[in-house]
């Protein structure tokens, strides 16, 4: 029986991910992950979760690998990464999405390397944007949990058969106690039918996977991957208001927003910070400062339309990244700016660079940002990107 | 005209003499139509699944070049939690280069853990199918676009890994070498590897016709020689012991061997050249003393070999 | 016979055998050519041939006999090197 | 919401103790968050971790600066952080130590309270292990959660003597905080 319980946000995950049923799960252990799998390892060892095979590689690159190759023999999986794990997936990160394959991962977002640093942000999973993996981010544990479960049904969908990357912030979500509704298994079951896919690896009925696809084939085989990450814009929108209406939760679809009625500045972001940003969005409004939030829960299919929808009355929007594509800017900053240029309505945009390698995002840090926006609006020169808060004492003279 | 029934079929688009399409049209005449494939990135790889065409008739994967293990781990993995496991066999395939050189690593994984695969490397000493390049199982003064003769260089100057030696002391019940040049050899321990249960590893001697400059009507014949001359010793371990070994009688110098393969044709042509393939008898040498290879211990003829036709 | 150009499936998924529909016996210079007096029916051919080109098509009562199949046979040689009893010619494909 | 701070050593789990509160808290039918500031730092380096308790659901997930509470679970932790750092004027800082408040000379204009929770975990735990205790004074001293949901989160995290012990000596904490 479903019932709440205050429980760290690993655990959380590891419950939903039972309740899909996996046949395989395979992991290799890298903060701030390890609680997952840690957990998904004791129910198995107490027998909480049957018929399902753990195996436990020697590097991630293998446990993505066994992953693939349970998917394409007709299993369900799980695995959870973070950081230098997620890269060092990547190449079969790529492989497994051009196969069709809707396995399902928990990225524990975290800084890459180097410098080695082992808190939250976001540049693991953006650095694998266009590996065609369907990117979904969650603001609280119980949305991280319920994602689980949604990203089962939304990666498994006909129109769909893509892999999905349910995002959650490092520590932020996965090391953080807070109240969370557990799953009742039949509702879950109901919910999320048995996987059977069109092909699978079997001898009854051969079929070659990973064939080589020449020059007359490679197009359309890449177009059949991008086709199927905008077809799931619609199935992520169906899944959230299905999940919604057998669970009681509805935390958004692609995008959610929050106080944007009249809102002249938006704030647009992923992730755990948005809770910080509702607390500072709620205190603003009461002091009559006209700001809201677009919180982005689809980065991989980008939302294109919904985020023009939602920002069609925005004087201005603040995009805050946590990753910076070097050399570039923020990666959602980048992808909204182009997702507005050809819009009816293009409000003005500045990029923040914020939180990167476990940097602390206070409220004050969000009302300082609005201030920016606020300035940029009352004509003054504000920069179109600004690394927030960046300590230029500590910077070599001459930078 | 008659059907062709092999579960590897015609039509690939290998070299003409290939060895390594031999051996898998070989495998698949022992293993029959329960099993699963994977396929790292290589020669068979592309020559046989150009989309939409593939010729394999039984269920195939490739994934990348260096993760045929860890994926085949998967499928048994899934096999066995989906209780679909039966009688079906799993099968890694991968070239020299996926196994031993970029592929090592997660193979040491797959092995220890234990997984009911069979990992079959077939052996043909380079990296063919990127225009032979050499990889850790390149023999010692092999001509490779990478290590190529020069000058003041007879080609590879580091002796091939031993592999199977790296595979046994995982534990495994079962580790073989074999060569597609004998298929009685190589159909009796595939039929036996099968029947064990947990993690195998066979290495298969076998010709790429153009990354040896060899003429392709030899390709099984070079194969026999590298047999016969000692230089792949053909033999099996069980559970970390050598149980078995291919004797050889009369073994044949390895200048049989080397002087039909454009690979090793500087060492006849350069100065010092003898001293090398001296060098190149020495392994054979070690190899038969290793493994008691001669039937009578007899030192190798020293006359010039015969040239074949 | 020429390549054939397929509608996608999803994950480029591909039929098992289909490769029998893309015919390698252009590619050859030699083609071999098995005399049916001398053939012992011993299979070895047949074993030793990368593309399976050689098979069954005849029994005289005692033996098998095989021929070699054109839409495949690349001209390798390796069943003429291979053939015991030296049945099998290579010889230049007329074309 | 009230915000709670926990400074310990690694090892001295400070973060059940965060852990503890929000599930206490949340027994009493409140929101609560728990969570640690993640150092790579090893047994006995002085480690953070804190607690939100709410009447509405906690949102958010910033590091807390400005605590109404902090708990100190040893009082070698004095010197070495700012342990009273940002603490609210009308806030309470609960000190595991044997010495008066006023011995400890905290720079703070919030109040400062000592209980000796090493002696007591001794005496009831028969381990020198000061979490339960000082969750117990905790509740005592400032009344945000009830003893009885001390009792049953402590019942939810440990099995049999162990969460028996650890209640005996949550009930005497509190009881000798209690005002």
């Amino acid at each position: 029986m479903a019932k709440m319980a205050v429980m760290e946000g690993s655990h959380a995950i590891a419950e939903a991910a039972k309740v899909c049923r996996p046949a395989v799960v395979s992991a290799y252990p890298i903060t701030p992950q390890t609680h997952i799998v840690e957990d998904i390892s004791q129910m198995i060892a107490n027998g909480d979760l049957t018929n399902c095979e753990y195996v436990r590689t020697e590097s991630e690159f293998s446990a993505a690998s066994v992953i693939q190759g349970a998917q394409a023999a007709g299993a369900r999986t799980f695995s959870a990464t973070a950081s230098q794990g997620a890269l060092l997936m990547y190449e079969v990160l790529f492989s497994i999405a051009g196969m069709r394959l809707p396995c399902v991962l928990a990225m524990a977002n975290r800084a890459v390397s180097s410098p080695i640093n082992i808190w939250n942000d976001h540049q693991d999973a953006i650095s694998a944007r266009d590996s065609g993996w369907i990117q979904i981010w969650a603001e609280d544990n119980q949305e991280a949990a319920d994602m689980i479960i949604q990203a089962y049904k939304i990666g498994e969908d006909p129109r769909v058969m893509l892999p999905v990357m349910v995002n959650m912030d490092g520590f932020l979500i996965t090391h953080l106690y807070e109240p969370v509704e557990t799953y009742d298994q039949k509702m879950v079951d109901e919910f999320l039918p048995p996987y059977n896919p069109q092909y699978k690896l079997d001898p009854k009925q051969p079929v070659t996977m990973g064939a080589l696809a020449q020059p007359e084939y490679y197009t359309e085989a890449r177009y059949m991957v991008h086709n199927a990450q905008i077809r799931a814009k619609e199935v992520i929108e169906e899944v959230a208001a299905e999940f919604g209406k057998k669970f009681g939760r509805y935390k958004g679809g692609l995008i959610d927003t929050y106080k944007m009625e009249g809102a002249k500045i938006a704030l647009v972001a992923m992730g755990s910070i948005i809770g910080t940003m509702k607390d500072a969005v709620d205190e603003m409004r009461e002091a009559g400062v006209p700001v809201g939030i677009v919180k982005i829960r689809s980065y991989r299919p980008f939302p294109v339309e919904a985020l023009r929808a939602a920002l069609k009355e925005a004087e201005i929007v603040c995009v805050l990244d946590r990753n910076i594509s070097l050399g570039g800017e923020g990666a959602v900053f980048t992808d909204l700016k182009g997702a507005l240029y050809n819009a009816s309505h293009s409000p003005t945009m500045l990029g923040f660079i914020i939180g990167l390698g476990g940097r602390d995002t206070t409220v004050e840090d969000i009302k300082n940002i609005v201030k920016k926006a606020q300035a940029k609006l009352g004509g003054e020169r504000v920069s179109e990107l600004e690394w927030y808060k960046l300590d230029v004492e500590i910077l070599p003279e001459g930078i | 005209m008659a059907a062709l029934e092999d579960l590897f079929a015609s039509g690939h688009r290998a070299c003409a003499g290939c060895g390594c399409a031999l051996f898998l049209k070989t495998l698949l005449r022992v293993t029959g139509p329960d099993v699963i494939i994977t396929n790292a990135t290589g020669c068979m790889e592309v020559v046989s699944t150009p989309y939409p065409e593939s010729a394999w008739k039984v269920p195939w994967i490739h994934s990348l070049f260096e993760n045929s293990g860890p994926v085949a781990a998967g499928i048994e993995a899934a096999l066995k939690a989906t209780g679909r496991k039966g009688n079906t066999k799993v099968i890694a395939l991968g070239g020299d280069g996926g196994t031993i050189d970029i592929g090592f690593g997660n193979l040491s994984g797959v092995m220890e853990r234990g997984h009911d695969i069979l990992y079959i490397c077939y052996d043909n000493e380079a990296y063919m199918n990127t225009g032979i390049q050499r990889s850790g199982s390149t023999p010692y003064d092999a001509n490779t676009t990478t290590t190529p003769s020069g000058k003041i260089s007879f080609g590879n100057q580091r002796p091939k890994k031993n592999a199977p030696a790296i595979m046994a002391a995982h534990g495994i019940p079962y580790v073989a070498t074999t060569s597609i040049g004998y298929p009685a050899d190589f159909t009796k321990k595939i039929r036996k590897a099968l029947t064990i249960e947990g993690p195998k590893y066979i290495q298969v001697h076998a010709t790429c016709t153009p990354g040896w400059g060899i003429d392709s009507a030899l390709s099984i014949e070079i194969l026999r020689l590298a047999v016969e001359t000692g230089l792949y010793p053909l033999y099996e371990y069980e559970n970390g012991q050598i149980t078995s070994v291919k004797k050889i009688k009369d073994r044949k110098p390895v200048k049989e061997y080397l002087d039909k393969q454009k690979r090793f044709s500087h060492l006849f042509k350069m100065p010092g050249g003898d001293k090398e393939i001296e060098k190149i008898q020495h392994i054979a040498d070690l190899n038969a003393k290793h493994f008691g290879l001669d039937i009578e211990p007899s030192k190798p003829a020293a006359a010039a070999p015969k040239k074949v036709e | 016979m020429a390549e054939f150009k397929q509608r996608l499936t999803t994950g480029l998924v591909a039929m098992p055998g289909t490769s029998m529909q893309y015919h390698t016996g252009g590619w050859r210079t030699y083609k071999a050519v098995i005399s049916q007096e001398k053939c012992i029916g011993c299979k070895r051919c047949a074993d030793s041939c990368p593309d399976g080109a050689p098979f069954e098509c005849a029994h005289d009562g005692k033996k098998k006999k095989f021929c070699i199949n054109y839409d495949y046979c690349k001209g390798c040689g390796v069943c003429a090197y291979e053939c015991p009893v030296d049945a099998i010619e290579m010889v230049v494909e007329e074309k | 919401m009230k915000e709670i701070r926990i400074h310990g050593r690694g090892g001295q789990g400070s973060v059940t103790a965060a852990e503890l509160i929000a599930v206490a808290a949340f027994e009493d039918g409140k929101w609560s968050q728990a969570f640690p500031y993640f150092g790579t730092e090893r047994r006995g380096a002085p480690v953070t971790a804190f607690a939100r308790i709410a009447d509405r659901q906690i949102r958010v997930r910033s590091q807390i600066y400005e605590p109404d509470y902090v708990i100190v679970q040893d009082p070698s932790l004095i010197s070495a952080v700012d342990v009273a750092g940002g603490v609210r004027e009308n806030g309470l800082l609960l000190i595991n130590s044997e010495k008066k408040p006023s011995e400890l000379k905290i720079n703070t204009k919030a109040r400062v309270r000592t209980f000796d929770a090493t002696k007591l975990a001794l005496e009831v735990i028969g381990l020198p292990i000061v979490n339960t205790a000082l969750l117990g004074a905790f509740a005592g001293a400032t009344g945000e959660i009830r003893l009885e949901s001390v009792n049953k989160a402590i019942r939810g995290r440990f099995a049999g003597k162990v969460a028996d012990k650890n209640i005996a000596a949550v009930k005497k904490a509190y009881e000798l905080m209690g005002e």
